[in-house]
């Protein structure tokens, strides 16, 4: 569809977000980006059946811990689309952009 | 007879034995307690006095059973298995005897969690059942549960308590008679709204011949509000109140509800005293024991026997 | 196996107090298993630290490690070449592994992470359950397999008490009544009349009120 | 009678085991590939200089709006280059002699002028050539030079010389490094061998001049639907930006004028043309996404969304995009004086003349068939239908009037994209089962060049491709400053920049630079790895690489084409995503595939048509096959069936095919339910339970096939289940068929039909598809039976696509009477006394008609019969309406996601019967792709474990999808590799970490999001 998105958003490519454990986005936060999203399948539509649910759960959970740390728990979200569905892609891109603008930068920023 | 309890007597004779509650002050004033147990002279035969009821901190039982003795009532000192272990509680159950006390109801006790110390630990060394027991060897063998021999027995009116409307409803009967096989010699009832059911009880009662052994006496509790009535059912593990009683306690102005639930007290106290093997009534006013009274005659179970 | 329940991030902070080299220790056994004190918790609590150190501006060195076991002095050893590199060591052990721990580096501060809970069974995935107290003196065999010690409330030998309905404890809807399960399962056995038995005081000497235990087995000794 | 294909081939000497495909457009390239993976040797015959055919000048696909170059190239390339497929361009079939089985065709190539042998599609001979000639790849409307390639990503990369606009100068022939002109080529014969054939030779736009009404060629703002694809496309002439050709101003205003040489008897073509309203519709909304102050206006008779989600587009093109749709037929287009503009004359619903002025007229064209295409069928001899395209029955779809030769796609007739990728997996399946003993006899295995070890410690050799895409990327992207950067990079040795990545020479530059450079990962940086990975990976791989060893960096769907108006801020990022692939591609590792042994057996789940066709042709391919059917009984729908719109005799046809599936390889368990599911392609193991004893047994198969089937809906209102009068289609024809006509006394009897009940709506949003044809199916056999009945149709959008439309023709002709309705307008029934009313809406005569019908027949929505719990077993997906959901709404059309399983019939979506027979070949040619092979490469994306690590919690045993994980005697967990799909959730949650998911390891991961940050 080619509908921008801010560029400021990052994909990294898992094969479902059943891959994404709690570490690994709390690593991200380490390295220093300002916040998470997982782009998963529709609900009740997930390649993997259910690795979308237990992605939501693991980001229900971080939301958690990032406020035990301080850093805010909308910094991470779980958003569904499909994989046509190039303009919830963006929609969401644009959303969390505006919402982690709102929060600005992450504290923890490393050489900074 | 064992000892010298006028409840004891009361069966013994045949008659219908009528007891009430008398809850402890949250203070140290032993005239609340004497107030309490001025509303109930010649009204019942006997006083329960709770101990820490839903586990928030009274005056002792025993002590507040010492101020009723005192006035010449007959105390029966409740002794709940949540707070003291097997050394405290037969210690207890001497003094009381030593104090003339001839009745003693064997509880387990609610759990500490609703009171007002939930963050307590609970002792639970023995159950309700082992604390009839206890009672029973301290009297009748003379042993402590140790083993050692007891000098001066107490001489103790054993009761228990008895919910018929907890579950499992199938053992309710037995576990009764788990109590009864344990020493016990009456029963007071939980509070009774859905008389069907507690006359299925009876009858699982009196299939195992329980009600020869033991005097069951059947608890009941006026309401004083709708609100109460509702509050009750949801909210009271093991309470069992049909909801037309409720429909008829919202079915009367805020003002007449009291009067209105007193009204149904009666009318299942009536009930109650056709029921097989029912051999009394115990009234559990909460607080508000001014009705007992009232309650009491209206059911015309007044004048209480002479004991002597 | 040996339940045990996170400490808050805010307890652990206030514990580590001005230590800002932490020696993080995990344990592969009961504590991974339910989901508290294996690699990836130590790697979630030592993630949090690093986070929120760095939001402090503060310098810190988190290092994560996992043990076999925390209940094995070998196993223990092996952060011997390490530990002094340490301020604290903070165990996500068990109770014992953290006090194993702490005997064997006396030198250092060893803090808990987890609370010790239970010993208990896995329910579901994500939920565990206790099923035994440790008393010493086992009667299952009375009770249909089902500890009334361990489950319920009130450690009744002879329940259920008044508090019991819809087979739910007085305590609250979501704990079972130890008593339903005890006689549900007597009767689904054709063991009823075992209910009519009454379970005489226990002796509590073989439990903790005996004072802490041991156990030798002589053969096994070396 | 004989209903199956024509093909008895049981005394014939042994056949010959290639299959020539004629015409390498999407059909022809899906039935190469399937053929050349099930065992047969192809040649693939195009009369073009490349294969691609349509497909290729498409912008974009309709429902789903995926580029149709993006999808498509996988299969350009793999065809390509696929081993079994000997690709024979700028060709035409002279003729075909002998019998089936053993047929030689003769081939004339014409002359290229350009040695394939020696041309490396360098192109400098186009740089160089002074000729502008006009391009028809972009209908005209750009130029090229004398010496060109149709379109970049053309298969084969190889020029040719148009000898018209050649002025002979032999600049090329100088500039060849190659030495690969030839201006002495001329044309040549060559005879091929083959066993059977298929004809996929597409179709040809209708020409719009045919039509000088609408003024095409005089206006010229009036342009084509496939010019208007071509100006929105990015290689378009003006590189996908909208643009009229008049003055080269942005149109506000554009109309859409349908049914241009379709439904138009006055040009001989009075069939539908089937795709015209779906590409108007995409073309609207894309043009309306390139230019958001777009107005579209589509002048249409009816809307004819029939396809799978279909209707839901159509609503989206009204509700989302404001696409405006006209209910009307345009008499006439003249040009307003001065400006370009155009008068758009018309008559309105209510019949009343208008007249509008747009900036740009589009005509949609219809589809007919090419000249050469009707010669080349003369001289094959077989026979076509009045309308030029290939003559089929109903119940042999595939096959052509001449034994061993089968048909798919818009030859056939009219159809779009998915339908005919499905018919040409269908058409090879036919062509397939002719010689399918001479399977694995002229076919040669992939011998791939030894692997190179690489050790995971040794140090990472990087080279880094980057690719422009043509402007996609470089249009935005500064991809020399890219390419700088990736060489800056860690363990970088290499890095390049390349127009066309994808192209096949580039796949030589990517092997050389291996070699070369001693590279041992390898970075792609372009467009989307879901469609290009699998060709790259095959690159390396045939560079001696592990194809883990790959990486991507999608620089385009993830940069260039969303920040396409922020140049310098695109090219950071597009160094960002490179150096985030080769932080992850230094942590590849080569990851080991093993064969593992397929169960040559299929089974096929549902007794209808589709499954016993499907059945049947597996068994008659040679394999093995269950078929469960839940009933006491085969036949499905097939039962309540009793004649086609066309004619044919539906019982006896069943009859027939119940009558060869009782075949020695076929295992039929009536009253049997699928209870378990277990395993992956190749090797399924399904529990099946027999009622009535209830007998268990589990099977053991390679595929599966799911042709569940749909029924008709009970209709809800209108008094259905009320009064008896009011009936289902089903009803009535069962009703046709018995001569049961009840209370119908009257001489001449009201009867009215209702179209869409419970189709089109909110609950049911889809489209039923073969009700309009099925009411004018049972309304002329009603007014066969009856001329005096008065029926009258009450519809929303008459959709007689294809050939049907003649019958619908013959329906108006036969004087029934066509009303249409709007759903917020829907037909009103009741009943006073015993007399039942209907009223409802004229719309020509602008009021409210009421009727008192003596029967009501409601064309009610298929639905799908109940398969969720089948569904959760295989774990295969449905739509929201319950149908099964396919891999891809264009190329995957009857594969699940999961592979090894595949769907036909009307649980799919609803279909004709012999849409449902064509499918089930086709699921049995993509089912073939899996049976004919004796061992499957699994293993590569799979979640190990390190047993040591293990804690034995279970967790992953109770979070995998699949059951996969089991815990071992060890006492650790283990992952069988065969059955791991890959989804990496137990990697997620081993609370030891003693899982990790391969090719996306947690240290990768790690990596890539460390580089993401830091730089």
């Amino acid at each position: 569809m080619r509908l921008s998105y801010p560029g400021n958003v990052k994909v990294v490519k898992v094969p479902c977000t059943g891959r994404v454990d709690v570490l690994l986005i709390l690593r991200a936060f380490e390295s220093g980006v300002d916040g998470v999203y997982l782009a998963g399948c529709l609900e009740g539509e997930c390649h993997f059946l259910r690795g979308n649910l237990r992605a939501r759960r693991r980001v229900e959970y971080v939301k958690g811990l990032l406020e035990e740390v301080g850093l805010g728990g909308n910094r991470v979200e779980m958003f569904n689309m499909s994989a046509s569905q190039g303009q919830r892609f963006a929609q969401f891109a644009q959303e969390m952009t505006e919402r982690i603008r709102l929060l600005g930068p992450s504290p923890v920023k490393k050489g900074e | 007879m064992k000892t010298n309890s006028v409840i004891e007597k009361v069966l013994e004779q045949g008659g219908f034995v009528v007891t009430s509650e008398c809850g402890p002050p949250r203070g140290a004033d032993p005239e609340v307690v004497r107030r309490k147990g001025e509303l109930l002279r010649g009204v019942v035969d006997g006083v329960n006095v709770t101990d820490n009821q839903t586990s928030v901190v009274r005056m002792s039982s025993l002590s507040a059973c010492a101020i009723l003795k005192g006035m010449g009532l007959e105390p029966i000192l409740q002794m709940v298995c949540r707070d003291r272990n097997r050394i405290a509680l037969q210690s207890d159950l001497l003094g009381a005897a030593a104090l003339g006390i001839n009745n003693v109801l064997c509880l387990s006790g609610d759990h500490q969690k609703f009171g007002d110390h939930p963050q307590g630990k609970n002792v639970y060394d023995i159950d309700s059942v082992q604390l009839i027991q206890t009672v029973a060897r301290l009297r009748d063998e003379g042993k402590f549960l140790g083993g050692d021999e007891v000098k001066g027995r107490p001489m103790l009116f054993v009761g228990a308590a008895a919910n018929p409307f907890a579950d499992p409803f199938e053992i309710r009967a037995a576990r009764l008679g788990k109590k009864v096989k344990a020493g016990c010699e009456f029963i007071q009832t939980q509070c009774i709204y859905n008389v069907e059911r507690f006359t299925r009880w009876m009858e699982m009662v009196c299939e195992r011949g329980l009600h020869e052994r033991c005097g069951i006496l059947a608890g009941v509790t006026p309401f004083k509000t709708a609100g109460m009535a509702n509050y009750m059912k949801k909210n009271v593990p093991g309470m069992d109140v049909p909801d037309d009683m409720i429909a008829r306690m919202k079915g009367v102005a805020k003002e007449k509800q009291a009067e209105e639930g007193i009204k149904i007290c009666v009318e299942t106290i009536e009930r109650l005293r056709e029921i097989p093997g029912v051999r009394g009534i115990h009234i559990m006013a909460i607080e508000w024991e001014e009705k007992v009274a009232e309650i009491v005659k209206a059911a015309g179970l007044l004048p209480r026997p002479e004991i002597q | 196996m040996i339940v045990g329940n996170r400490k808050d991030f805010s307890e652990i902070l206030e514990k580590l107090g001005a230590a800002r080299r932490v020696l993080l220790l995990g344990c592969n056994e009961c504590v991974t298993v339910c989901g508290v004190g294996g690699e990836r918790e130590v790697g979630v609590l030592a993630s949090e630290l690093r986070l929120y150190w760095t939001k402090e501006g503060e310098t810190f060195e988190v290092r994560e490690h996992t043990l076999e076991r925390q209940c094995d002095y070998e196993y223990i050893d092996q952060i011997r070449g390490f530990a002094d590199d340490y301020d604290v060591i903070l165990s996500m052990a068990c109770g014992a592994g953290v006090q194993y721990v702490a005997e064997a580096y006396k030198t250092k501060l060893v803090l808990p992470a987890v609370n010790t809970t239970f010993l208990g069974v896995t329910i579901e995935q994500g939920m565990w359950s206790e099923r035994c107290q440790g008393c010493g003196a086992c009667i299952l065999d009375m009770t249909g397999g089902i500890c009334p010690i361990a489950r319920c409330a009130k450690s009744l030998l002879n329940g259920p008490c008044g508090g019991s309905s819809e087979g739910k404890c007085e305590i609250d809807k979501e704990t079972d009544c130890a008593w339903q399960l005890i006689v549900d399962r007597l009767k689904e056995s054709g063991q009823m009349e075992r209910y009519e038995e009454i379970l005489p005081v226990k002796d509590w000497r073989t439990g903790r009120d005996g004072g802490p235990r041991r156990r030798v087995r002589e053969d096994l000794k070396l | 009678m004989e209903f199956s294909d024509r093909a008895t081939h049981s005394d014939r000497a042994k056949p010959i085991g290639a299959v020539m495909v004629v015409g390498g457009g999407i059909g022809g390239m899906q039935a190469s590939l399937d053929l050349a993976e099930s065992g047969f040797y192809v040649y693939l015959v195009d009369h073009s200089p490349t294969i691609g055919g349509v497909m290729s000048q498409l912008d974009k696909t309709f429902p789903t709006n995926d580029c149709a170059m993006c999808i498509m190239s996988p299969k350009l390339v793999d065809s390509g280059r696929h081993r079994n497929i000997r690709v024979i361009t700028n060709a035409e079939v002279k003729e075909i002699l002998g019998p089936p089985g053993s047929f030689e065709a003769t081939i004339i190539r014409r002359p290229r002028y350009i040695r394939a042998d020696k041309c490396t599609g360098c192109g400098e001979c186009a740089k160089h050539c002074p000729v502008t000639a006009i391009d028809s790849y972009n209908e005209g409307m750009s130029r090229r030079a004398a010496v060109y390639l149709r379109y970049p990503q053309a298969i084969p990369k190889i020029f040719l010389i148009d000898r018209e606009a050649c002025i002979g100068c032999g600049l090329c022939e100088r500039v060849c490094l190659a030495g690969a002109v030839d201006y002495g080529d001329r044309e040549s014969e060559e005879k091929i061998s083959v066993g059977s054939v298929i004809l996929a030779p597409g179709f040809e736009v209708f020409d719009a001049k045919r039509r000088p009404e609408f003024g095409y060629g005089v206006f010229p703002n009036v342009i084509t639907s496939i010019e208007l694809e071509r100006i929105l496309s990015a290689t378009g002439p003006h590189r996908s930006h909208l643009l009229r050709p008049s003055d080269g101003a942005i149109p506000e205003r554009i109309a859409f004028i349908q049914c241009v040489g379709s439904r138009d008897a006055k040009c001989g073509n009075d069939y539908c043309s089937s795709v015209c309203c779906m590409y108007a519709v995409k073309e609207a909304i894309i043009a309306k996404e390139h230019v958001p102050f777009v107005k579209p206006t589509i002048f249409n008779m009816d809307i004819r969304a029939y396809g799978k989600g279909f209707d839901a587009y159509y609503e989206r093109a009204k509700a989302d995009y404001d696409v405006r749709f006209i209910k009307s037929m345009v008499s006439k287009v003249r040009e307003k004086q001065g400006s370009g503009n155009l008068l758009v004359a018309y008559l309105n619903e209510e019949g009343k003349a208008s007249e509008e002025e747009f900036d740009l007229v589009v005509l949609s064209l219809g589809m007919t068939t090419s000249k050469s295409v009707r010669d080349t069928a003369a001289r094959l001899g077989v026979k076509l239908n009045r309308f030029g395209f290939c003559e089929t029955e109903t119940f042999t779809p595939l096959a052509t009037s001449r034994e061993g030769i089968y048909v798919c796609g818009a030859f056939q007739s009219p159809k779009d994209i998915p339908e005919t990728v499905a018919q040409a997996s269908g058409a090879a399946a036919a062509a397939a089962e002719m010689i399918a003993s001479a399977r694995g006899t002229l076919t040669t295995k992939k011998e791939y060049p030894p692997e190179d070890e690489v050790k995971p410690e040794e140090e990472a050799r990087i080279g880094v491709f980057i690719c422009h895409c043509g402007i996609n990327i470089g249009g935005v992207v500064n991809v020399p400053a890219v390419k700088e950067y990736a060489r800056t990079l860690p363990n970088v040795v290499h890095a390049d920049e390349n127009l066309y990545t994808c192209s096949q020479d580039t796949q030589e530059k990517i092997k050389n630079a291996v070699k070369e450079h001693g590279l041992n990962r390898v970075i792609v940086a372009s467009c989307s790895p879901r469609t290009h990975e699998p060709m790259f990976r095959e690159t390396i791989r045939e560079a001696g690489l592990n194809k883990f060893l790959f990486e991507m960096a999608n620089i385009r769907d993830q940069c260039s084409w969303v920040h396409m108006r922020r140049k310098a801020e695109a090219t950071e990022k597009a160094k960002l995503l490179v150096r985030m692939a080769v932080a992850n591609a230094r942590l590849n590792r080569s990851l080991s595939e093993t064969e593992v042994p397929v169960v040559q057996r299929g089974l096929v789940i549902g007794g209808g048509v589709a499954g016993m066709t499907a059945a049947l042709r597996l068994a008659e391919q040679g394999f093995e096959v269950f078929l469960v059917e839940k009933e006491d009984r085969l036949g499905g729908n097939l039962l309540n069936l009793h004649y086609t719109i066309e004619g044919g005799d539906v019982q006896a046809f069943l009859r027939d095919l119940i009558d060869r599936v009782s075949h020695s390889s076929i295992h039929i368990l009536l009253n049997s339910l699928v209870v378990d599911f277990s395993g992956v392609r190749g090797n399924f193991t399904t529990g099946v339970t027999t009622a009535p004893a209830m007998v268990h047994q589990k099977i053991q198969h390679g595929i599966t096939i799911l042709a569940t089937g749909a029924e008709e809906e009970k209709p809800d209102g209108y008094l259905y289940g009320e009064d008896a009068r009011v009936l289902t289609q089903l009803e009535l024809e069962d009703r046709l068929y018995k001569g049961d006509w009840g209370q119908i006394s009257n001489l001449s009897p009201e009867v009215v039909m209702i179209q869409c009940v419970g189709s089109r709506n909110e609950k049911h949003p889809s489209c039923s598809r073969t009700c309009c044809a099925t009411a004018v199916k049972n309304a002329l056999k009603l007014k066969k039976l009856n001329p005096a009945m008065n029926i009258r149709i009450l519809y929303r959008d008459v959709r007689t696509y294809g050939f049907l439309e003649t019958y619908y023709a013959q329906a108006r002709r036969e004087g029934i009477i066509f009303v249409r309705y709007d759903p917020e307008e829907s037909p009103e029934v009741k009943k006073e006394g015993e007399t039942l009313m209907i009223s409802f809406e004229d719309k020509i005569l602008k009021e409210r008609m009421t009727l008192r019908p003596d029967l009501i027949v409601l064309s009610s929505a298929s639905i799908p019969r109940e398969n969720k719990e089948l569904a959760n077993l295989l774990k295969v997906p449905r739509t929201a309406e319950g149908f099964f959901l396919e891999a891809h709404m264009k190329l995957r059309p009857v594969d699940f996601a999961s592979d090894g399983i595949y769907v036909a019939g009307s649980g799919h979506a609803p279909k004709l019967i012999s849409e449902s027979i064509s499918q089930a070949y086709a699921a049995v040619a993509r089912a073939c792709t899996i049976l004919s092979k004796e061992n499957l490469l699994v293993g590569g994306i799979v979640a190990v474990v390190e047993g040591e690590r293990c804690a034995a919690c279970l967790t992953c045993v109770r979070v995998c999808p699949y059951e996969v994980p089991v815990v071992n005697v060890k006492g650790e967990a283990e992952i069988d590799i065969i059955k791991c799909k890959g989804c990496g959730t137990c990697a997620a949650e081993c609370p030891a970490r003693a899982i990790d998911l391969m090719h996306f390891t947690t240290g990768q991961l790690e990596a890539k999001v460390g580089a993401l940050v830091g730089g």
